[in-house]
């Protein structure tokens, strides 16, 4: 039983309590990255206090600890995204850029020849375009994208034809700009239709609505824990079981290795193969407790009240401003989530979020790691608010006291 | 709000609204693109020089009122300068962006800065120092180039 | 001025006042991973409580003040090295591996060419050996070793010969098996004098004594936070910038770029160009704060001590044993530091580790990542005891009544 | 000392001491290496298998009392066994190795184990559990490679 309440995960969070310019912390900057709830910076403190060692190799009792715990958060992982193959299809990186990375330089450069067509979206964040990019100059795949519609929607008329000759589609969950999410068991569908694969960028989705990768139907995911309330340095690489041991690894050093000698190495089976080096082994600790700090919310409460916040700001925003905040993004909340990337003719995304920022207001400007998105839309850059499961409707007040000050002063 | 009062002075606001020398201009005038990854901000500066004296400064691009009124200050600060003139004029600005800590720009030096020291608010708000810091880095490689 | 004592920094680490099995805890595998002291969990905590934002593209007050204390965190890093270029020269990575995987795809790939030869030790951490296998693989470099003596030394009487042909050398600065310190400002002469560069393995030295780039005149270092201190998740890679500069870059996202379009992209600056993705802030912060803590004690006093207790416990461990315990490393602590690994015949290394458990002693069992190295002196494994700056006597006292346990208990 | 009594029974370090059947088998037997890449253990299984009997087992290798021993008593309980009956132990000794969480052995089973039953201590160090199931993984390698 989830006894959601957002009051309540509100006070989880210490920086909440924080006092900006005179004005109490308004974060809406959830897209770019969460505030962890105390119970995970206490289970990290405590791994540090007790348990803190280096894994897998060490006999005592404090090293069975950290492996204990350190292999507790892969289990909690894969229960909280449904992996079919539990936790041994879950590997940890450092964010989810590395977790790209990974999938286009192992997967990638295992699988793909010259002529074999990546289908990304005009939609993705660099970390699910650059390394594309970098495969293609280095072994001539091409790199194809679908577009995106007037109202901010995939354009799937011509998919079959963007299709031909692709083994791998390559899709964020929900766009961190336009706040669209996309429909991934179609996309998984017409993929698997053609014998190509689906990778999934999780980043934005995680945190937000419930994963249940059998439903998906995808092939890989990829997401951070930074942006679903855990910490920093640790991200996630999902990939079917039977993929993953096909794949060569990616980066070498200790963990990964069956053996070594002065001619050669041989690899380790998965998840060690993937894990070179000692690993984020504290982060995975907070990831595990984030987890279940979500789990406990219940990730179908944490999506209904973000869906609740986002109908009311983009009623709110239109309302009062009457058309001088422009969106961009779909204009409801039918498939789209709490990230809310706004123009206004006359004021810079810059501006706005400075005198924001002067209110204790939280917006991010700028291209949001997504220029071909925004020279889709001839636009330099957004101000973007986005929201967690600690948001609350008073924090769009905030928002919209401070984004009328802000066009005030620069009478827009 | 006197901090913010600090950053967006009239002088600012009025450049960043009315901007001076926007356009462009054809070769042998250089073309110069700048830009500012971490935000997007944009600026391409042309710039002609005969006889090491800056004739014509252009600007297009886009940008943050920072951005903005700091090229156009900028343009209005060397055009017709030499190009040692106009070398200076960036020293000096380089200067004030650093701040308090270094070197306080005398008397002499905030009056060739004229205009330009409506800018030195940016220096309370440091991630702003690279809107401020575009269009100079800018030129100065255009200047660079016209004289190779 | 320091104030060094040891006792005071014990007094800093929450986990030595652990009892297990009975016993406090006495830890001996600081080679593996080290206990940071509160000064560097309270930081991250501070961190989290109070600033923690997504760096660089935020304009709002806490964004901008995690972009300082990240950047604070790079050039405390420059400081505690004497970088010579200073804190752009400072890349962020996950780890010490990552670093070399670096090292060997960015200025590996692209500076070296087929019967290159990358001059490696006997004595390496796989970490410095299976990345140049894996570039060795992908483009035809040579991969070479030079020995280790029977007084486990680098063997550099036939260096001019082995030099030949050599792009790179990368060397340990010590050994995390033997203790050995190798002569690093020979071999960075060494190199030079033939047109090769030279990068060093600080793992196990930047904990243990100062650190100076301008006088070790290497020319690429790679290390990692956990074993100095500081948090795991976090690395550190070291290179001259002209060489960085030249750089292409490694992993592909947001961070990274200069420029992109649906036709390709571009890359940013050094060291933006090398640190894709959301870097590990928190642990930036972390390691800062155990640069400071280091910078507090004097590497040169935590040296001298290290070398105290070095120099007591294998004196003892002879006198007490007799010989029964073999020292797998150089007897005496010129040139070499506070890393023992042991051998006992007729009792395994795990089964050492497994009985010191018993007495709350941790030292690590294995080939410690180090399989090249342990063939050559034809050993499986070794038990390995290794010192922090908290180490005490009083540690080795537990140790050599557990060994005496042990040994008994297996009629060795 | 208790728990570690547990781990090192009397039977175990007297395999390790004098682990049986060490040695080599020639060709037809079959030979399979197992790594434990973790810690450096290895083992080598060479297995003799006539008429769906297994006619003889040696091992070499090198490792930990647990691992050591458990390779002898493993070579011990499956020598002049069926294939099917070794395959059987095989399930026994990993049923033993999940520990009391999993299903209990039953006595008839215990029976089964015999000496085997030694190595139920491992259980409580979870860490050792590969050393101990190292030989059982190669065993099963080696069974599987006979019968194609
Ligand atoms: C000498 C040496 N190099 C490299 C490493 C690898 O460090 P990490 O596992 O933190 O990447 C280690 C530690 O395991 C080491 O001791
Ligand atoms: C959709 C999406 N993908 C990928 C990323 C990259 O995540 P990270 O920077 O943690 O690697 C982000 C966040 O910046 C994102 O929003």
């Amino acid at each position: 039983m989830s006894t959601f309440d957002p009051r309540l995960v509100r006070g989880d969070i210490a920086q909440l309590k924080r006092v900006v310019n005179g004005y109490p912390l308004t974060y809406l900057d959830s897209g770019a990255t969460s505030l962890p709830p105390r119970a995970v910076v206490e289970a990290m403190d405590r791994y540090y206090a007790l348990h803190h060692a280096n894994v897998h190799r060490g006999v005592y009792q404090t090293a069975a600890e950290a492996t204990a715990l350190y292999e507790d958060a892969r289990s909690a992982v894969a229960r909280f995204l449904n992996a079919p193959g539990g936790a041994s299809e879950i590997i940890f990186t450092k964010n989810c850029t590395e977790s790209f990375n990974l999938l286009a330089r192992s997967w990638g450069a295992a699988n793909l020849t010259a002529g074999d067509v990546v289908l990304l979206t005009e939609m993705e964040h660099h970390a699910n375009i650059v390394p594309w990019f970098q495969l293609r100059d280095a072994i001539g795949i091409e790199v194809r994208f679908i577009g995106v519609t007037d109202d901010f929607r995939l354009d799937l008329t011509n998919l079959d034809e963007l299709l031909r000759g692709v083994k791998l589609v390559s899709v964020t969950a929900m766009s961190n700009v336009l706040g669209t999410i996309n429909p991934i068991r179609e996309l998984a569908d017409a993929a698997h239709a053609v014998g190509a694969l689906l990778a999934v960028d999780g980043a934005q989705s995680v945190a937000h609505s419930p994963t249940d990768l059998v439903a998906m139907d995808c092939d890989f995911l990829a997401f951070s824990a930074h942006k679903m309330l855990g910490p920093t340095g640790i991200g996630v690489f999902w990939g079917r079981q039977a993929l993953l041991d096909a794949m060569p690894p990616f980066l070498g050093g200790g963990g990964m290795i069956g053996d070594v000698s002065v001619n050669g190495f041989t690899s380790a089976p998965v998840p060690a193969r993937f894990e070179a080096g000692t690993p984020p082994i504290a982060e995975a600790v907070g990831l595990g407790a984030a987890v279940r700090y979500l789990e406990g919310l219940s990730m179908a409460h944490v999506a209904a009240h973000e869906a609740h916040l986002t109908a009311d700001a983009l009623t709110r925003l239109n309302d009062r401003f009457d058309g001088r905040v422009r969106i961009i993004g779909p204009s409801t909340v039918d498939r789209r989530g709490g990230v809310i990337s706004f123009d206004i003719e006359g004021v810079h995304p810059h501006d706005i979020s400075q005198v924001l920022d002067q209110h204790g207001v939280c917006v991010r400007p700028g291209h949001h790691c997504a220029k071909p998105l925004m020279k889709r839309f001839g636009l330099n850059a957004t101000a973007r608010a986005s929201f967690g499961p600690y948001s609350l409707t008073s924090d769009t007040d905030a928002l919209l006291d401070a984004l009328d000050d802000a066009m005030t002063m620069f009478g827009a | 709000m006197s901090g913010l009062d600090d950053l967006y002075r009239e002088i600012i606001l009025d450049h960043y609204r009315t901007p001076r020398n926007r356009g462009e201009l054809d070769p042998p005038a250089v073309r110069v693109e700048g830009f500012n990854p971490l935000c997007g901000d944009e600026i391409v500066v042309y710039l002609a020089v005969t006889d090491g004296v800056v004739t014509d400064i252009k600007l297009t691009g886009q940008g943050c009122s920072i951005s903005q009124a700091s090229s156009s200050l900028m343009s209005a600060a060397v055009k017709g300068k030499s190009v040692d003139e106009a070398r200076a004029v960036i020293g000096t600005f380089k200067d004030l962006m650093m701040g308090p800590s270094a070197t306080e720009p005398t008397p002499s030096e905030l009056r060739k800065l004229g205009e330009l020291a409506a800018l030195a608010g940016v220096v309370k708000f440091p991630v702003r120092i690279k809107c401020a810091t575009l269009a100079w880095n800018t030129l100065t490689q255009a200047l660079d180039e016209t004289s190779n």
